[in-house]
């Protein structure tokens, strides 16, 4: 019941972030120099006014900004995000086309980092002080001191070029038309790298914040208490240190959403991944505005939703913050 | 032979420290059926030598020399195991801070059930029943409860459940009871005391406050500095103390009894009044419907002390801090002399900032600890328009008076102590030359002879500088020895307000009567 | 002072130090010890590191790296400072009246706050540099647009908790103004998260203006690490040490600025440095 | 960047025009080399970047050209020396008059969906597809006064006035034939065959995972029996290019072209013994590099400031240390493969000091800091190269003391940066298509000066350039043409029109095992029925 209240609050709290994303993005993409037609003549080759002409029409450029706005701004209310002026398909289909890539990669970097973060946080945590702690301290620090798309080319240059033990690029295999298992597994093998590429630097992320959060829970009282109770130490670091020091873990992972989703587009670059960052690069260059839009939109909402999913966890793992 | 013998125990501190030990050669013994309070101010040791015996010592802090004897056996030589298995076992610990010391994910139910579980014992029905023996109403929901669903003194019962269920020996309570409202503290040292001779248990006892000694001790160590100072059976420490600090720990407790006062000469405490306050009510957004203060009315005439007594939430902070603008109150009339202060803005207040003045209650926190304390002390001034120079001149003047070298002026608040940070909030109140000095809970983060001294200060300032002052404090002895009257506040309403002795004598209202009562050690020194 | 104390026994934070000294002190010196522009074509492209008296080694067009290196110092502090002391201003300034003022005004910051989290930043940055055409100041602005939020949120926390402290209601009861408060007691107060967080705000602005690059985002007329290694990063292979050097030198910079906030933050944070 | 098209084509090829000659030719080649066409097999291949649309005409961005002329086909297709050949023309004949163009169709043609290809899809695919969509195209057939099909498999256009380079105008890439029956009558730019496309060529297309690749098999129905011989044709988009570069290395592609492989990775792959580079198959486009100088912006509108420019910049340093050798150094402003090419002209000889005296004489005085005046250029947003060229250039142009300032944009914000004529410099390049009236004039004559890219941006204007431009376009021999042609190329270089640096030329880079890839001046864009794996 509060829970649901909850919910609905934040629904439309999400309705309104999300309708003012809309607007904003829509005045400074059409700030922007040079506009579709422009480009499209551009790489045409040759062009007339004629043809800019008939193209601004038909992509509705020729109208004041204001009623561009209000079109725009009402058909995304009735769940349309419009056609592609490039491509000349509807935006909604190109990005669903496009996000399970997306989905596939930044969800499994997350996975990656997550898992990698915490497990070298703790480790570092528990021998704090000692060589291990400072030698994956380091670890963590150089990976998030190095560019992603640094990694992304070592990476490929090592595992790919030299090694030869796995795909440089693509998603799967062309022309051998996989399925079930075998299709999984070549995904899988396509995913490692861009995956680590960009799961890396967040996993240096996760470990830093694990280490100090579980050096924070270390020396709470609750911990004290639980020595006293005579609980041995692995189960004091399970049940104690580590579900509270999840907490701001949490916390980070859901700010780190936007953050992640922004750097697969890097990954996605150099990796060819076809997912909707590039799609996002790719419709900037263009002036694709729809297509533009249509991602800024879906990423918000990822973002959001992500938001709303560690917000549930937070509840779940915190009772205090539960409404009453 | 005793259950529980310390002998010669020396821990060691970190070099750099400002004292070589934690501990050093100290001894003490524990019998069975017995409570030995250790009494001792902070950095006196108590915690040290019984964070040694739990085997809980940060690890900073190293034994350097004696030994733990538990039946007989040094527990120094046990293996992690061995001590993982004593603790919980054969000795439970209850901490000083129930808000903290309970993990804030687990159910009560799931951390009471752990002790049994990590030593092997049966859960069964044990958890429910425990809950009933610590006197906790309705176990069943409360199991099912998280510690923040549960007030300090719920969850100090049920951190005394979860030190007893596997029924030890020994209890060590290391200040179970100073984090909690008088009455609440004194059902917990009741309850301490009726399992511990049902059960036959030893209880180690750590405390600062000799009114609880007397209420729970059988026999009483002392501590100063990291030695034990003096140690024998209660009733000889309390009345035939030896050690000069014994002496002056036992001297430093406020007496219940209210001294006789004489009336503020020349300002009868039924003239005119200097603040008003008529059905004063502030609500907080969010918590609910229930106000923090409701429909609060008191006069506080020239030169009076009036105390303002409660337990905490009771709301005597939020009217205290209503009353300079800290908080707004959405009714009722705040009258300073002639004008009514609430609802003036901010810069229509401005006038009455000289004129009304506060001192805080954590001098670690009501100092900016970024400025020195010259500047904290001329900030006042200077913000009406007093040049700076005269200001700073003015307060190291101000230091003199609150008894500080006038040095300490360019030094910043870190380097004082607790006492002497209060002493330089007291200054810097003083130097706006207020009429009306409002104190919320100026001695109660102190120790207990600080606190007499602060006191002490307070009341020779107020005679010398012809205050009024509007004294907020939990505790009632405090508010025995300084106020002229005194008014107890109760879950946002003011009780019952009067003269100080005729309160103390002729409580009128039950829950007054029941602060008074639950002052610890009352009985056994008024008899 | 014991803040020096604290910070002088951090072995990382003196080392992130002396690296981030030396750095500077390049970017101070690159014009007299390499008197010429880094673009200038100085002789035989791709030459090896040590080869024709290029140290580093020469790019595509004959470009001296270790020149590119030197000068690229000064645009990438500059960028990392500049972006991180425009992104300071927007996000102390918003977070203090946030944190202060509390209530509506709160709300309405926050909200905006929100939106400009919610937007994933990268892809913010790349438009707002394509929209106001690659230039240093574009640049700039684009990193501290998608930089303040945190600071907003950190000072915002911090004002709200030193709102309450006792010495800030002293002020109030000294009748002290909003602004003193706000600057004179409450600021000194949050400097120590601000501080820290500034020094890992230039390492991640010195990264985002090297990602920028890397699409082709950044001002052309300057020479700055993150566009060494977009130009060199297509002939790494004919060329490996026209990414790996300026990739070094990013690293380096970057891990010193990290090593230097972490030794601020456990210098300036009493709790932890006790700790240790 | 654009387009591609055809050319003109002598007299004698074009009476010579008979069917099937070309791609006799290419299996004899074959055979003579001792290999057999062989059938099945895919054939993978870049395309970079990736196209918008599938369907030449809505959309004629290269990579769009590149991979649907394997779907769609024109009437005809071009010899490396711009003869035409047959496609889907047998044959064809023009008047004595010069005035009406008759082809002859091929038989038993079908588009993908089955239905027969006629004389009608023809007429409506130029008069109308192409004339409505594409601004080349409606440059061209606009002359046309009358277009009829005598009967299904023979159509007849005539023109208003003689125009020799009328027959380059055939290709897939200028004048797709499309299926009237899906097309007609509908809104061309949404049709929802635009997603699906359907022509008349040797692939259909089967599916396209965006971002990903484009996958073609081969049409069953295809009207030379036997043919194709891929069983499919799959595009894989990779947008970075050292991913690229690697996927040709590690054999993931079988073969690049056009820009997919930046030109500091050719040297790599010439040595690799199984790679083959070609760089032919560009003369239907001949793309020719040049500094485009704004002459409205003060100094650049003086011939003498122009001179010394091109003489300052080596064009040789550039065509070896950035495009490492694939391209030629330019030496008119018509590409040495386009028709008319004059082999006498020359540009001035590399050299800052003479364009420095050039300068002090024309009365720029260098400043204390040795600047004389300062410049903007804006970057060609195409990759990394043109930061590098427009890097090289600033260089350069410090050495004869002008400073350029680079500026750097996207393709949308230099289209429409060009287009308002808001730029001091910028590199431009620009497909010839085989003739200098169809690929040449548009850059000079002054009465093509419009606020839209890729007309005469610049502003160069010259009574006489524009009047040799017309004598050109109207002379109806190719020996008239060409002194018009000439002088309009020595007037241009007199005048340093523009700064001409390069004709662009794009390697090939194959398995040696793909054979037939570059048989056409078309190249890349050819049909590919003939294309096999050894």
């Amino acid at each position: 019941m509060s829970i649901l209240r909850f919910l609905l609050a934040r629904m439309a709290k999400m309705v309104a972030v999300i309708a003012t994303i809309v607007v904003v993005n829509f005045l400074l993409i059409h700030a922007a120099p040079g506009d579709p037609a422009s480009v499209l003549a551009g790489q045409s080759g040759a062009a007339d006014a004629r043809f800019v002409e008939q193209l601004r029409h038909q992509f509705g450029l020729d109208q004041p900004l204001s009623t561009q706005l209000w079109l725009y701004v009402s058909s995304v209310a009735t769940g349309d995000l419009g056609i592609s002026h490039l491509q000349q398909r509807p935006v909604l289909d190109l990005i669903l086309e496009r996000l399970s890539a997306t989905l596939i990669l930044t969800l499994s970097a997350f996975a990656f980092s997550i898992a990698a973060g915490m497990a070298l946080g703790v480790a570092a945590a528990q021998r704090a002080g000692s060589w291990i702690d400072s030698a994956l301290t380091v670890l963590a620090l150089g990976f998030y001191c190095t560019p992603i798309f640094w990694v992304g080319l070592m990476l490929v240059l090592v595992f790919s070029v030299s090694l030869d033990w796995l795909p440089s690029f693509g998603m799967m295999t062309i022309g051998a038309p996989l399925h079930g298992l075998a299709r999984v597994q070549d995904i899988a093998a396509h995913l490692v790298l861009p995956a680590l590429t960009l799961g890396l630097f967040y996993m240096a992320v996760y470990a830093r914040m694990t280490r100090a959060s579980m050096l924070d829970s270390l020396g709470q009282d609750y911990v004290r208490t639980a020595r006293a109770k005579g609980v041995p130490e692995g189960r004091i670091l399970r049940r104690h240190i580590l579900r509270n020091a999840l907490l701001p873990i949490v916390t980070l992972a859901g700010v780190q959403a936007g953050q992640l989703i922004g750097g697969s587009v890097l990954v996605e670059t150099v990796f060819a991944w076809p997912g909707i960052g590039r799609l996002a690069f790719d419709a900037l260059l263009a002036r694709d505005y729809q297509v533009l839009l249509g991602v800024f939109l879906t990423t918000s909402i990822m973002v959001i939703l992500f938001n709303l999913a560690t917000d549930l966890l937070y509840l779940l793992i915190d009772p205090r913050m539960r409404p009453a | 032979m005793s259950l529980l013998r310390i002998e010669n125990l020396t821990v060691a501190l970190p070099q750099g420290a400002e004292r070589p030990h934690a501990i050093s050669d100290v001894s003490m013994s524990l019998d069975a059926g017995e409570i030995l309070c250790i009494v001792g101010e902070s950095g006196s040791g108590k915690s040290v030598s019984v964070a040694a015996t739990m085997g809980l010592l940060p690890a900073a802090l190293k034994i350097t020399q004696g030994r733990i004897l538990l039946d007989g056996t040094d527990i120094l030589g046990f293996s992690p195991a061995q001590m993982r298995d004593m603790r919980g076992k054969r000795i439970g610990m209850i901490f000083q801070e129930p808000m903290t010391a309970l993990n804030p994910l687990m159910r009560v139910r799931d951390q009471v059930a752990e002790i049994m579980q990590v030593h092997g014992a049966p859960v069964g029905n044990r958890v429910l029943e425990l809950l009933e023996a610590v006197g906790l109403p309705n176990p069943a929901t409360l199991a099912r409860a998280y510690p923040h669903q549960l007030s300090g003194g719920q969850r100090q019962r049920v951190m005394i459940a979860i030190a007893l269920a596997l029924e030890p020996a020994i209890l060590i309570a290391d200040e179970p009871t100073t984090a909690l409202d008088v009455t609440t503290q004194m059902q917990v040292l009741h309850l301490i005391r009726n399992i511990q001779q049902r059960r036959g248990m030893g209880v180690l006892f750590i405390t600062h406050d000799f009114g609880v000694v007397a209420e729970i001790a059988d026999r009483v160590v002392v501590m100063q500095q990291g030695a034990v100072v003096e140690s024998g059976h209660v009733t000889e420490i309390l009345q035939n103390p030896q050690h000069p600090y014994t002496l002056k720990l036992i001297a430093a407790v406020p007496h219940t009894t209210p001294p006789p006062r004489p009336a503020p000469p020349g300002h009868p405490i039924t003239g005119r009044p200097i603040l008003e306050l008529v059905g004063v009510t502030k609500t907080y957004r969010g918590r609910g419907a229930v106000p923090a203060v409701h429909q609060a009315s008191l006069r506080i005439g020239r030169g009076e002390t009036l105390g303002l007594v409660g337990e905490s939430g009771s709301g005597k902070s939020t009217l205290a801090r209503a009353i300079v603008r800290l908080v707004i109150p959405e009714s009722g009339a705040i009258r300073f002399h002639d004008t009514d202060l609430r609802p003036l803005s901010r810069g229509q207040w401005k006038p009455f900032r000289k004129r009304i003045q506060m001192v805080f209650q954590d001098p670690a926190a009501s100092l900016n600890p970024r400025r020195r304390v010259g500047d904290i002390i001329a900030e006042g001034p200077v913000a009406h328009g007093e040049p700076r120079h005269k200001a700073r001149a003015r307060a190291i003047e101000l230091l003199r008076l609150v008894q500080l070298d006038p040095g300490a002026a360019d030094r910043f608040p870190h380097e004082f102590s607790g006492g002497q940070r209060q002493r330089i909030g007291i200054a810097r109140a003083l130097a706006m030359e207020p009429e009306l000095l409002i104190a919320d809970e100026p001695v109660s983060a102190l120790d207990v002879s600080v606190q007499a001294q602060i006191l002490e200060l307070l009341e020779d300032l107020r005679v010398r500088l012809n205050l009024t002052m509007l004294f907020i404090t939990h505790d009632l002895r405090v508010a025995a020895q300084i106020c002229d009257r005194v008014a107890v506040m109760r879950r946002g309403i003011i009780v019952e307000q009067g003269p100080t002795a005729e309160v103390f004598a002729n409580p009128t209202h039950d829950y007054t009567r029941a602060l008074l009562d639950s002052i610890p050690g009352r009985r056994k020194n008024q008899t | 002072m014991s803040f020096l104390h604290a910070f002088t026994r951090n072995r990382g934070a003196v080392l992130g130090l002396i690296i981030l000294a030396l750095v500077a002190l390049m970017a101070a010196t690159a014009s007299v010890v390499f008197p010429f522009s880094p673009w200038d074509m100085q002789g035989a492209p791709f030459a090896h590191p040590g080869e024709e008296g290029f140290l580093l080694g020469s790019d595509s067009l004959g470009r001296d790296v270790a020149a590119g290196i030197a000068h690229g110092a000064y645009v990438s502090l500059l960028i990392g400072a500049v972006s991180t002391l425009v992104g300071l201003a927007i996000g102390v300034s918003l977070g203090a009246i946030a944190g202060y003022a509390g209530g509506l005004m709160d709300d309405a910051i926050m909200r905006v706050t929100e939106i400009f989290q919610t937007v994933p930043s990268f892809i913010l940055a790349v438009v707002l540099v394509a929209i106001f055409r690659p230039s240093l100041a574009s640049i700039v602005a684009a990193i501290a647009i998608v930089s303040w939020p945190p600071v907003t949120r950190v000072v915002r926390a911090e004002f709200l908790t030193l709102r309450n402290r006792e010495f800030v209601q002293a002020a109030e009861v000294l009748g002290r103004s909003r602004f003193a408060i706000i600057v004179h007691e409450i600021l000194p107060n949050a400097l120590s998260p601000i501080i820290v967080l500034a020094s890992l705000m230039v390492a991640s602005a010195v990264l985002l203006e090297s990602a920028l690059s890397f699409l082709g985002l950044g001002d052309p007329n300057l020479m700055s690490w993150g566009f060494m290694i977009g130009s060199g990063r297509s002939v790494i292979r004919l060329a490996w040490w026209m990414s790996v050097f300026p990739g070094l030198a990013i690293f380096l910079t970057v891990l010193a600025l990290n090593l230097v906030g972490d030794g601020l933050a456990d210098a300036l944070n009493p709790r932890l440095s006790r700790r240790r | 960047m654009p387009i591609s098209g055809d050319h003109a084509l002598s007299r004698r090829a074009l009476l010579a025009g008979t069917a099937a000659s070309g791609v006799l030719m290419t299996l004899a080649e074959a055979r003579a080399q001792g290999i057999t066409p062989k059938s099945g097999g895919t054939l993978t291949s870049l395309l970079t970047p990736e196209p918008a649309i599938l369907v030449p005409g809505v959309n004629n961005q290269a990579p769009t050209l590149i991979a649907s002329s394997k779907i769609f086909q024109g009437l005809l297709d071009y010899s490396m020396a711009l003869e035409p050949r047959p496609v889907l023309a047998k044959s064809w004949s023009l008047s004595d008059d010069k005035l009406s163009y008759t082809f002859k169709l091929q038989e038993g043609v079908t588009f993908h969906d089955g239905k027969p290809f006629t004389a009608d899809d023809v007429i409506f695919s130029i008069m109308k597809f192409h004339f409505d969509l594409a601004p080349r195209a409606r440059s061209v057939f606009q002359k046309i006064k009358q277009a009829t099909a005598p009967d299904p498999l023979t159509v007849v256009f005539t023109l208003d006035s003689p125009f020799e380079p009328f027959l380059l105008m055939f290709h897939a890439t200028a004048a797709a034939i499309m299926p009237k029956h899906l097309y007609e009558g509908t809104d061309f730019r949404n049709n929802p065959n635009n997603q699906k496309p359907i022509g008349t060529g040797p692939f259909q297309f089967v599916e396209w995972q965006r971002g990903g690749f484009i996958r073609l098999k081969k049409y069953d129905g295809y009207w030379k029996k036997g043919q194709p011989y891929l069983d499919e044709i799959v595009y894989r988009i990779v947008p970075d290019s050292q991913s690229r570069a690697l996927a040709m290395e590690t054999g993931q592609v079988l073969m690049s072209g056009a820009s997919d492989i930046e030109p500091f990775d050719v040297p790599r792959f010439q040595q690799k013994p199984n790679l083959e580079i070609e760089t032919k198959g560009w003369e239907c486009f001949a793309p020719l590099m040049w500094i485009e100088l704004n002459h409205r912006v003060k100094p650049l509108g003086d011939v003498k400031v122009r001179k010394a420019i091109s003489m300052a910049i080596d064009r040789d340093f550039i065509l070896r240390r950035l495009w490492f050798g694939v391209g030629k150094v330019a030496t008119s402003p018509i590409a040495s493969t386009t028709l008319f090419y004059d082999p006498a002209s020359k540009l001035a000889a590399h050299d800052v000091r003479a364009a420095n005296i050039l300068l002090d004489e024309a009365g720029y005085k260098a400043d204390s800091s040795g600047v004389r005046f300062k410049l903007r250029h804006l970057t060609l947003p195409y990759g990394e190269i043109w930061a590098r060229l427009a890097e090289y250039l600033r260089a350069t142009f410090k050495q004869i003391g002008i400073e350029l300032t680079l500026e750097s944009t996207d393709t949308g914000g230099w289209a429409s940066r060009v287009s308002a004529w808001d730029y001091d410099t910028t590199i431009n390049f620009l497909y010839q298509f085989g003739d200098p009236t169809l690929g040449v004039e548009r850059t000079y004559v002054s009465t093509n000066i419009q606020k839209v890219v890729f007309t005469n941006t610049g502003g160069y204007t010259n009574p006489e350039v524009d009047k040799a431009f017309a004598a050109g376009r109207n002379g109806a021999t190719a020996a008239e043409r060409k002194t018009a042609f000439a002088t309009a190329q020595s007037l241009l270089i007199a005048d340093m029109a523009q700064i001409w640096i390069q004709e662009m030329s794009f390697p090939t880079i194959h398995d040696k095992k793909a054979r037939n890839l570059i048989q056409f001046g078309s190249g890349i864009h050819a049909c590919y029925d003939d294309v096999f794996l050894a």
